[in-house]
Parts: C-alpha cells; structure tokens; sequence
C-alpha cells in the first residue's frame, strides 16, 4: 500500500518482571480500515492496544499517529487525540449507573442558568441518548437505564462499554474482544455498528477469538505470536484454517506472504 | 552535662511554661537540657520510653512529672541505680521516696483550697448548692483525683473513696464530666450539665482553659453573673480571667519555679553529689500553693489578682 | 477465500425478526414492598430512623430531653463535627480516609487567631489567610495522595503529626482569651452568633452546617464533578481509563476538604468564644468524622453512600450522647454505652439495608 | 426421557430490585449428560447458575439433588455436593499465584511430620499438579507458575479457572462461558475436556453464546428467555438457525417440540 | 442436523502441528535488573534498607546512638507495639482494620493483675484467663465482622470504647504497684527478665516478639490457613465462591488478634512492672500498630504485604523516635519530624517498587 499509516508503531517491547508481553513489535493501522488483531491466549494482543492507547507505557519502541511521534502518559491523552478504546476489562465503575457510565469525563449540562452557574447534569437527556444507542446494539434486555452497572450481565456490562465507544470514537476506535460475552444476537450488532463507524471514515483495530467474523469484517488481519507480529495477511489471501495455524505455531508464514 | 525534662504533655501551658523555667535556668548553668514528654494526658509509657533514652544518653538527672505515680517507680528505679538523680516534680510519686527529691505543690491543698473558699463565698447557700465538676479525663489520673477530691473536702462533701472521683451519694453534685482540660471539653462538658440541671449555680473545673470554656457556655444562656466558676492553676490568661469576674478564684501554682529549683539541683547533684533538702516538716520541698481571688473571704487566705498576676505563669 | 466464514455464521439467519421490545416485567407493588424499594435507593434513610427512634426513646427516658433548648444544644454541639464530617465524607468517598482533618481545623482557627493578634492583621484578611492555609494543608495531602501515590491513610497519619505539632510550635502554646477577641476581632467570633426564635437560640454556626450539607448534597448529586468523586472512589483505574482526571480530581478533594476544615476552624472559634491550640478536636476530630461518616451509611472503601447520611450519623452520636448524660450517666458508662451503641446503629443500618436487598 | 433428573429446579423466582432476573424457571439436569443453557444477554443464565450452586438464594421455588430436596446457602455447600463451578466472574484472588488459586480450600500438605504437625504445604506437587493442568488444556503461554493471577491476560485466567473446576468436579460440573474469553486452540481444548468430563460419568452444565461449539457438544439444549426455560432441544432435531430464533423471539416452539 | 455445526468450526483443523511449547523469553541479567526483581518480590525488603539508612545516620548524628545499650532500648520500646503489630497485621491482611488493639492489651493485663490481686487466684492461671478473656475480646470482633457483616473500622472503634471504659470502671483506676507484684505474683512479670550477654540487656519480651514474628510468617507463608488470609484480604467474595470458609477464617483471624493483644498485655507487666488502668497504650496502641504495618509496606486494602515488614516498620518507628531523642529534638518537633519520615518512609518505598515494576 502508499498510503501512511495512521497509526504505527516499531520495535515496542514491555515487560512485566520475568514476563516478556511485548517483544520488539510493530503495528501499522492504516486510515479507514479494519484491522482485525488475532492470536492465541496470552499472545500480548492486549499490552499492544494498551501501550497504543496509553493505559501502559512500553519499555522501549516509538509509537506514530499521522506521522507524529506520540507518546501517551494516560489513556486520557488518547482519547484527546481522538483515539476511543474498550478494554477487555471494560473500565466501568459498578456503583454508577448505565447513563453516568457512558458519559463519564464528558457529561451533558442542563441549558440555561441550571448547566452554566449551577453546573447542574441533564439527566435526561443523557439517558435518553444511553438508551438509544443501547437500542441500536439491540440489547433490549436491559430494564432500567438508570441500573448501577454493577447489576448488569456480563454480556450486557460489555454491551454498554462498545456502545460508548462506538458514540464517541473520532480517530481511531479500538475494541479488545468487543464480543466475547455476547449473544448471537447482539454480537451481530456489534459487527454492523464497526461497519458503520468505518463507513463514518473512522478505522477500528478489533481483537477478537471468533474467526468467522474476523474473516467476515476485517479488511487486513494482524497476526501476532509471542509478543510481536508474525505477519498481516488479508483474508481474501488465505482461509481461517491458514490464519489458525499461524498464530498458533502449526505453520509458518513465508516472508512474501506479509501484506505490507 | 545533660538533663533531663520529663512533662506530661508538652501541649498544656503549664508544662510549657515548666519547661521554659527549666531552659532558662539550664541555660544560665551552663547545663544540656533535653526535654521529652508524653503523648496525650496519662501516657505512662511515653515517660517510661522517656527514661530509658535518658539513661541510654547519660544524663546526670531527670526532673519528672509522672503520668503515673505508682507505675513509673520501676523506671526511675533503674535510672538512681545507673547514677542519676531523680526529682519529682509538681506531682509527688508514691512513695514519695522513690525520688531523689520532689519539687511540688499538694494538688489536694489546691483543690482544698478553691472549697473553702466556695463554701464560705456562697454562705447560707452553700447548703442547697447545685455543683457541677469538671475533670480532666476518664482514665482519672491523679493530679485530676487529688483535685477533684480536695475541692469537694474544702467545700464539705463526703469524698467516699477518695482516691477516685464520680462515687459521691451528695445530691448537691449534678454530675461529673470530662473536659481533657481544655476550652472545648470545657464547653461541651458546661452545656450538657446544664440540660441536664439548668439551675447549677457552682462549677469546680479542673483547670483555667476548661473553666474559660464552662464561662462561654454560661454566657450563652446568660447565667454568667450568677454563677461562681473556681478552677485551679494560676496561669497568666487564668488570672486575668479571675481579674475580669470570669473565675471566682483559682489556686495558683508555680512550675517556673518548681523547674528553675529541679535544674539548680541537678547541677549541685552533678558538681559535688549534694542532693536537696526537703521542707522543714515535710517529706518533700513545698514550692506553695496561693489562692488568687478578687473577693477574699473569711478564714482563708489570699491574694488579690494584681498580686497574682505578678507570680503568674504563662 | 472468505466464503468459509458466510458458512460459518450462517445459522444467524435465525435471528431475522427477533424481538425488539425493551424487556419488562411486572412489579411486585405492595406496600411493604414498596418501602425496601425506597429504603434501598435512599441511603440517608435508614440513619434518619434510626435518629428517630434514638431520639423518642431519650425522650422518653429523660424529662427534659424533649425541650426545645435541649434539642438546640445537639445541634451546636455537632457543629463542628458536621463540618468536618463533611470533609470527611468527600474523602471517603474517593476510597481514602483523611486523619488530619482536626488537625487542620485546629491549626487554622490558631492561625486566623495569631495572624490577628501577633501580626496585628485586620481579622477578616486574617480569617481568608486561613482559610487559604488550610486549603494548603489539604492541597499537600491531595498532593501526596494523588500523585506521589501513597495510601491516603499514611498520608493523613503523617500530616495529622506534622499539622498538630506545628501548630503547638506556632502558637508557643498560646490561648487567646474571648474577651479579648470579642474587643479587637469581633469577626472572628461571627459563627458564635444565634438567633433566637421564641427564646430557643440557634447558632449561625448549625445553619453554616445544614448550607454546606445542602450544597455538598446538590454537587455530589447533580454536577460532573460530583459524579466524578464517585467514579474514582468505586473503582480508580476504570475512571482513569473512562477519562476522568483521577489525579486532579483527588488533590482537589483533598483540597476541598482543607477549605472545610479551616472553615470548621473558624466557627471553633465562635463557638469556644477563645483560640487554643490544645483543642481536643485536634486530636479527636478525626475520630469523630469518621464515626459520623460511617455511621451515616458512606462505605469506606469508597463510592458509595451519601453527604445527607452523613449529617444523620453526626445528630445520631449527638442525641446519644446528649441523651445518655441527661438519663444521668456516669462518663465512663458513657463512653461505654455509646461504644455499644455505634455499633448497633450500624448493625441495624445493614440489617435493614439486607432485608430490602 | 424415563430417568430421574439429577439436578432439578422447579419455579425459581429471583428479583433484583425491579429486575426479575428469574421468572418462575424451571431446570433439570439427568445423570452423565452434557447440557447446554442458551439465552440472549440478561435472559438470566448466569442467574439460574448461581442459583443451583448456592451463589444466590432464589426468592421462591425449590431445588433438588438425586431427588433430595437441597438448599444451599453457600458455594462452599454445594461444593461439598460436589457441584463445580466456573463463574462467569471467574472467582480468583488476583494477588495469589495460580499454584494457590487452584488449590484454595483443598491444599496439598507435605508428607511426613512438616505436613501432619507444621501443617507445611507441599508447593513443588501443587505447582507440578497446576501445571499439568494447564498443559492439558493447552495453555502453553503462561511462562511462570508462581505469576500471580493478577498478572495473567483474560484468557489465560479463564483457562486457569476452568482447569481448576474439571480437575476437581464430582457430582456436577457447571461452567459459565468458559471460552468466552479463549482463542480457537484453547477453546478447543475445553471442548474435548468436557467431553473427558463427561466421559468419566459426570453431567455438565455448559452456558455458552458460540452456537457451533453448543450444537457440538451438547446432549440437549436448554433455551433460556426472559428469565426462564423457554424450551429444550436436542441438537439433531433443530438447525443452529431455529435455536437462534428461539431465543430471540423470533419463532416460538410449539409446546409438542420441547424435549422432556 | 448438526452437520452445519461441522462446517462451522471446519476452520480448526489449522490446529493440527500447534507448537505446543510452553512460551520463554531470555531474561535480562544485569546486576540492576536483578536488584529489581529482588526487591519487587520481597516485600520485607523495602523497609528493612530504610531502617539500615535510618540507622546510619543517627550513629552518625548522635555519638551515643550506636552502642549496643542503645539498640537494645530500642528493641524492648519495640516489644509491645511489635506484638500489636503482629495481631493488626493479621487483620490488616484479611482486608480490616482493629482499632481495639490496644485495649485490649491493657484490659487484659489489668484482668491478670487484678484476678490475681483482688481475687487471690494463683498469678499462672489469672495469666491464662486474661489470654482467654483477650481472646474472647478479638472473638467478639471477630464474630461481629464475619457473621453480622459490619465493616471492622467501625465494629473495632466501637469495642475499642467499649473495652477501655470497662478497663477503668472494672479496675477503679487502681494501679498495682510493681513491688507488690514482684512479690506476690512475679510470673505476671515474667517477659521483664533479660539475660545480658556481656552487659547488655536483652528482655525476653524481645525474644518473644522475633519468635512470634517468625511463627507468623510461616503460618502466613506455608500453611493453607495462611493462603486463606490472604485469599480473603484479596477479595474476599472470590475467596468464598473458591471454597474457602470466609467467616470462620475472619474469626479466627480476630480471635487470634485479639489473643495476641493479651499476650501483649502480659509483657506490658513484664516492661513497666506494674499494671495501670490507664497506660497510653490503651489509646495510641492502635494507631501505633497501624504505624508500623503501613510503613512495613502491608497494604491497608488487604491481600499484600508480609509480617516481617511490620517489623521492621516497628523498628523503623523505634529509631526514629530514640535517635531524634538522642540529637537532642523537642518533643514537638519529634513528632513533626516522624510524621515527616512516616511520608518519606512510605515514599520511597512507594518509589522503590514502582521503579522494580
Ligand atoms: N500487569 C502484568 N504483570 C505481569 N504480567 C503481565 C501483566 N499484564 C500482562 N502480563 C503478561 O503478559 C502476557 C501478555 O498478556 P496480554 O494480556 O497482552 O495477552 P492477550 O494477547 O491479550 O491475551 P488474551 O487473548 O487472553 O486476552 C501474558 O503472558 C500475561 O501473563
Ligand atoms: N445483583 C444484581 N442486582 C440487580 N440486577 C441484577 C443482579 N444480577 C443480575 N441482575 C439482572 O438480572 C438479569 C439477568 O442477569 P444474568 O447475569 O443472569 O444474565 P445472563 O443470562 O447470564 O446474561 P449474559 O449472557 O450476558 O451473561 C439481568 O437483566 C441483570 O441486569
Ligand atoms: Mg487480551
Ligand atoms: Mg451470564
């Protein structure tokens, strides 16, 4: 490809004590794509979106977005950059509720008087906005939008933390195994709603363990190993069973075989 | 040459007020002085932690002010014998041989005093009084006992065990409670007796801050006129109170005094291995005690608050 | 090759005209029902009865207890302890606990008083010296905890020791007499100050608390920011990573609580009439906050809870306390009785919040 | 089916607040069976769990066990019933090692007097016992034994935790989406473990989103809506499509279609 | 119809050869890296540098700091807050806090002197009913927390009251002297001889603490019971829901603290010769032994954190205090100055593990 990647990274390496999670890896994600992240349990998919997003500072390697040279010290700088993430361990706090949860750091005031001099919350407005989007995800099991989200389901806790996401994401959208405590039902919501953020000309990394909808969405496939990237094949290139064997050690990609 | 100042606490005026005679003094002899002191009212084992660094320091003496005055025998014990002497101050130990020397006033005497002085004040009245106490804390140490118990003594009430206070039968007592000898227990200890019998027209406070205290919260229902507040100590701000009508009158001490007189000792003690003699008749050297009030009564002796304002402390 | 994945996710096809209602079940609506609901999303509920209940059994048991001016003595008397229980809560619900907060209040009341009477300062310029100094002393808190990242609870036991001892070395241990500020700094007594509605007299120092009650009440309930304290105290790394600045948002609650303590100094002042520095609230302040704090219904492993509770906790241990002395107590019973009674409070708080669960 | 269920539960009720999580639910469980619970996010399977291994107290209706009537008022409990269970929340202490975590309530003791008088724990069989574990089920990147839990990425843990009930099960093993979080090879290697479960006698209760891995293993299905059992299934009478559909509330089985 | 279901998961036999090696990286070996790791994983570590720093600079201060008298006073002032110490750790572990921990020390030591006295039993057994009654002491705490769930701040801070006012009323405030006990009942005082090994006294309260600090760390380390500790401190719902038996294992814990705090009691006959109602230890002993369990790096959180660091936390706070005594401080600002080495303690300890992380 010519284009520049939006967002790329060289040689990162982090380690946790005796622990080796990332060992000199690089990541490229390019503008509007999809690019699904997969590999085996523990292959460090997760300490390479953290060290992206901010939330771990890696012991050495650079990080680029647009070509400038970035270094996050919180995830919350990321997310000045536009970069929006849900982390496998979904960053919630359970005593709050659903519509508090979503608006977390960017709250809604009242107009007039009320928002500006008494800074006061417009509840329903954000409710009304937590509902809508939890509708579009399709998950209609939810009762009571003003639930503590510690009450949630698991699958539903994980619906809310991809539903923010996908509302306020502007520059990179990032989901760490969106999916994983999902029904059928609302697994595929999730699929179409990183459609159509991608459609919105926003590119969205996916991590996930389901190969059918990786081979289903993703525009190039990242396969990572050990801590650092095996190759990055496209998935009209090879099928699933090609791509499992990868990340798991059964085969080895030839060089050529690296989509740039 | 080093000594030692073991306080109570180094956070009532009365100690400060020691240790800086004890400085001043040290300073003129030319001796090292290191003061230590507890950490709150009745911590015995600060003073006891106090000693031993003492000892381990080899320093020629310890002038104490003892939390407690049985337990703390142990400890100055094994100072003497390592070579120092030891003086009592303000609060004689038991036994009152335990120390080299002690520098005090009768605490008891003080509270005595204040009674008598109560009692003949109030005349006819005296009879039907409704007296609210004071005291200083819970755990009862002993300056707080000695002058609880002397008070109501001088003022003609059945002590019962005179070694603890709250176990009088005397209706005349409202109630005892604890101010931690401050303006604040003060207060809090003055408002409750008072929903509790808003008739009190006798409040005996274990010292000058907590009967400030007892005089706001009298004030804030107007009884301050009709009230006779006595307290015991002597201090500077205390006098003056006495001076202005808000204390009826106070038992003045002297800690400047005890604690210039305890580092002379010692600096005698370290020269020449003299050690001080006690007052004629008594087992131990009697600094004095004087009842400051502005309304003397029969039988009592006294002084006015001008004069007392002369010897005052702090 | 991708076709392989279509035939894998084929079987979703069964999900072509799934429902699409918002799922809803019918509510058990009997009255007893009804009140655990309530019970459960009130929290300052359960502290409010049982102050009721502590304040009909008083009544009872003691014939004066019931007088109006006997009621108004609690009030003044939880004055302070309110304020500072309001610092006590903000901090409590970041998860961290603040032992200083006696301290502060002690050394700023000495500092409004020194300022005045040492360095010859108007008393109003005094009173805001102070106020900003104990805001410093809860800034270097926030300081600490926040971004040097000690246990809160350290943090406080050492500045407790700092604050309470500079105070003493600051004041040479120096009381400063009422009459002698009711002449010269009249401000400085301000809170001392009542009204007095059909002869009961109220302190301006109860309405400051029942104010600052309100207004903490609105802006933990109703802002950002108050929905930000409660964010970090469930659970501080998912706020981090939801965007909210954990690291201001601790130092300014420290902070916060400073102010408050310096301003539950200065109604010190009007409420002992005098300026000490050996004040008990020094020592036990912050003992006596965090009774009220708990007892109100606040978690303290933070993020839960609420400031109104907080008030109730503080009136329950005044009504006992009050109330145990007029039925004619004796202090060590006292002490006693109100041991036993903190901790039947809270038994009966969690009994009823595990009958409504 | 002529056989005694060996784990039913007839009219459970369990409300949260206004939440009805489950609504007059029934269950049966028979003897060496591989069940399989489906269920949109919310429907309440995680409820209904937690419920027949003593984690909650249903609110009303009753439990039996080999036709004893039970009622557990703590994990612990059931265990002692020899009911296993893998929460969805997974239940690890993170600040212990995996080592400790496998082995909590049940250590090992050293042989001889250190074990019997010094109660001495026997850490070098623990860790070899945990690792052989892990090894079966292929975890193979867990580079130390003693890491503590905290430290181990999402699958990992759950890895750990499902090697922990099969290796311990007696009477039931339940487990609540245990590849939720696994990649293909590990998800794999669950799967054949339950059968080796299964095949030492031992009935399984298996909560599970991923269709094609439900409709493989399981003996029946137990489709979960709304708070209660909807209907059960055996995979070869009904597609993938018609279970998703089911659930969903897109079709409703006749009455006649529900598998005794 | 499950044919469909093959085709779905077809994509697996890309399995088949998985490398089935269990993952390894080299590891760094510098010298630094090592020192790291080191002291990342002994917890104990951190404070023990402190205390050897603090130790230095004092000797190096104060001409009389490093003779072997010295260091001895330190470790007998350490006894009675070390023993505390080991009966918080336990409980700080389990995720509680026991703010009782003093009083019942000094209750229990006046239940030993004054059965003894009042009631003429035999000095062994009075020993035996004080443990027996401290235990039963911790016991209700213990009970209170485990089975009616009340949070232990406040469970402890109640029977901290409860047991210090029934301390003075039972024993009237009436100290018994040290020479009578010496003669009448010297096992009470037992933990008060010393062999002095070349003239300096070592106090056999000393050697109880390294004996009692050693059990505890195996127990903690090596037995189920000790895991379990941990397990529940950590999180104490996942610890249930893995079989461990929290509410036994919490009584236990505090049952156990609490006969720890007698024993305490015991020496403190043993250390000052008499038995007094009203020792400090009574008030400062749980702030004390929170002290040096903070700055032995047990967090307060539970779940981490090991008995030997408490130790040396205690020593660290011992140092501290006898070496500003011995440069000659005033008291004030040796509170001022070990509030500040409190902060800086944890500080770099803080500094230390985040720089091993
Ligand atoms: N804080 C930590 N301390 C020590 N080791 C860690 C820490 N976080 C991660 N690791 C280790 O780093 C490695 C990579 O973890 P990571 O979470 O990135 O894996 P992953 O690819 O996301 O796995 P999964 O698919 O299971 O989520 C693992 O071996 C893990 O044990
Ligand atoms: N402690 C609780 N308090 C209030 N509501 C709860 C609680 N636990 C569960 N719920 C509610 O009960 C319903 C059922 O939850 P449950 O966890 O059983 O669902 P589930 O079927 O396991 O979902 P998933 O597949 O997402 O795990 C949900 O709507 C949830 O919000
Ligand atoms: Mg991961
Ligand atoms: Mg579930």
């Amino acid at each position: 490809m010519s284009q520049e990647p939006l967002l790329k990274a060289r040689g990162l390496y982090k380690r946790y004590g005796k622990v080796t999670a990332l060992n000199n890896c690089d990541f490229d994600l390019m503008p509007g794509e999809i690019l699904a992240v997969i590999g085996d349990n523990g292959a460090g998919k997760s300490s390479l979106i953290k060290a992206l997003s901010g939330a771990v500072q890696p012991d050495e390697g650079e990080i680029t977005l647009e070509g400038r040279r970035v270094q996050f010290s919180s995830p919350l700088e990321a997310r000045g950059e536009g970069i929006e993430c849900v982390y496998q361990t979904l960053a919630m706090s359970p005593a709050l509720s659903i519509a508090d949860n979503m608006f977390m750091g960017r709250e809604l005031r009242k107009p007039g008087i009320m928002g500006k001099w008494f800074r006061q919350l417009d509840r329903p407005a954000m409710e009304k906005f937590a509902r809508e989007k939890l509708s579009e995800l399709g998950l209609m099991t939810i009762q009571n939008i003003n639930q503590a989200v510690e009450t949630l389901s698991g699958g539903q806790r994980q619906g809310v933390a991809v539903a923010r996401a996908a509302a306020f994401g502007s520059k990179v959208v990032i989901l760490d195994e969106p999916t994983a405590a999902l029904g059928v039902k609302e697994s595929r919501r999730v699929l179409e709603l990183i459609r159509d953020v991608r459609a919105r000309g926003i590119p969205i990394i996916l991590i996930s363990h389901n190969m059918p909808h990786v081979f289903e969405v993703a525009d190039r496939i990242h396969i990572h190993r050990l801590g650092s990237r095996l190759c990055v094949i496209r998935p009209q290139d090879y099928s699933m069973s090609d791509a499992v064997a990868f990340m798991t050690g059964a085969k080895v990609p030839e060089a050529a075989e690296v989509a740039a | 040459d080093s000594a030692c100042l073991i306080t109570k606490t180094d956070t009532n005026p009365f100690f400060v007020k020691m240790k800086e005679g004890a400085e001043a003094k040290a300073k003129e002899l030319g001796v090292e002085l290191k003061a230590y002191a507890g950490r709150i009212d009745g911590d015995h084992e600060g003073q006891v932690a106090a000693v031993e660094s003492c000892i381990a320091d080899g320093a020629k003496g310890i002038l104490i002010t003892a939390s407690d005055t049985k337990a703390i025998v142990d400890s100055l014990a094994a100072a003497r014998e390592a070579g120092l002497l030891v003086i009592a101050l303000d609060t004689p130990l038991d036994p009152i041989d335990a120390a080299d020397a002690t520098f005090a006033t009768d605490n008891f005497k003080a509270g005595e005093l204040i009674g008598q002085w109560a009692k003949a004040t109030m005349g006819e009245g005296a009879a039907s009084a409704k007296i609210a106490m004071l005291d200083l804390g819970i755990s009862q140490p002993s300056v707080d006992v000695l002058r609880d118990q002397g008070f109501l003594q001088g003022f003609g009430i059945d002590l019962g065990d005179p070694a603890k206070w709250g176990d009088e039968t005397d209706p005349r007592i409202i109630g005892h409670e604890v101010t931690s000898g401050n303006e604040e227990g003060g207060l809090k200890a003055m408002e409750t007796l008072l929903a509790k019998d808003p008739d009190i027209n006798m409040v005996y406070t274990i010292n000058e801050p907590s009967a400030a205290g007892a005089y706001e919260a009298l004030k804030a229902v107007g009884r301050e006129k009709d009230v006779l507040i006595v307290s015991v100590d002597g201090g500077c701000p205390g006098v003056a109170n006495v001076k202005d009508g808000v204390i009826g009158a106070t038992s003045q001490q002297y800690p400047l005094d005890m604690a210039s007189r305890g580092i002379e000792a010692i600096a005698a003690f370290a020269k020449d291995g003299t050690k001080p003699v006690p007052t004629e008749g008594k087992d131990f050297v009697d600094t004095g005690v004087a009842l400051v009030t502005d309304k003397p009564v029969e039988g009592v002796q006294s002084i006015d608050s001008a004069k007392g304002a002369e010897l005052c402390w702090g | 090759m991708s076709s392989d994945s279509k035939a894998a996710t084929s079987y979703e096809e069964g999900l072509t005209g799934a429902s699409e209602k918002v799922a809803e079940f019918q509510e058990k609506k009997t009255a007893l029902g009804r009140l655990q609901h309530w019970l459960h999303v009130t929290p300052s509920a359960v502290p409010m009865i049982v102050l009721v209940a502590a304040i009909i059994i008083f009544g009872w048991a003691s014939p004066n207890f019931f007088k109006a001016v006997t009621l108004s003595t609690i009030l003044q008397q939880i004055a302070i302890v309110g304020i500072l229980g309001c610092a006590q809560s903000l901090v409590v619900l970041t998860a961290g606990i603040d032992l200083s907060v006696g301290a502060i209040a002690v050394f700023s009341s000495v500092l409004m008083g020194q300022i005045t009477f040492r360095y010859g300062v108007p008393a109003p310029i005094s009173i805001l010296l102070g106020l900003g100094l104990g805001t410093l002393m809860g800034l270097l808190n926030g300081v600490l905890v926040a971004y040097v990242k000690l246990p809160p609870f350290i943090v406080t036991l050492g500045t407790w020791q700092i604050i309470l001892s500079a105070n003493y070395i600051f004041s040479a241990n120096e009381t400063i007499r009422s009459s002698e500020i009711s002449e010269v700094a009249p401000a400085l007594q301000f809170w001392g100050h009542a009204i007095q509605p059909g002869g009961v007299k109220v302190l301006y120092a109860v309405f400051l608390l029942i104010a600052l009650v309100a207004i903490l009440a609105y802006v933990l309930r109703h802002t950002a920011w108050g929905r930000h304290v409660y964010a970090v105290g469930d659970d501080p790394d998912a706020a981090e990573l939801s965007g909210v600045q954990t690291k201001r948002l601790l130092t300014q609650v420290y902070a916060l609580a400073g102010l408050l303590c310096a301003i539950a100094g200065w109604v010190m002042i009007g409420r002992f009439g005098s300026v000490s520095p050996s004040a008990s609230t020094g020592q036990l302040g912050n003992i006596q906050s965090i009774t009220a704090v708990v007892i109100g219904g606040i978690s303290l492993f933070g993020g839960r809870g609420s400031i109104v509770g907080m008030f109730f906790g503080a009136l329950i241990v005044g009504v006992f306390e009050m109330g145990l002395k007029m039925v004619g107590t004796d202090p060590q019973w006292t002490f006693f009785l109100i041991g036993v009674l903190i901790i039947l409070a809270v038994a009966v708080d969690q009994w009823i919040r595990k009958a409504s669960a």
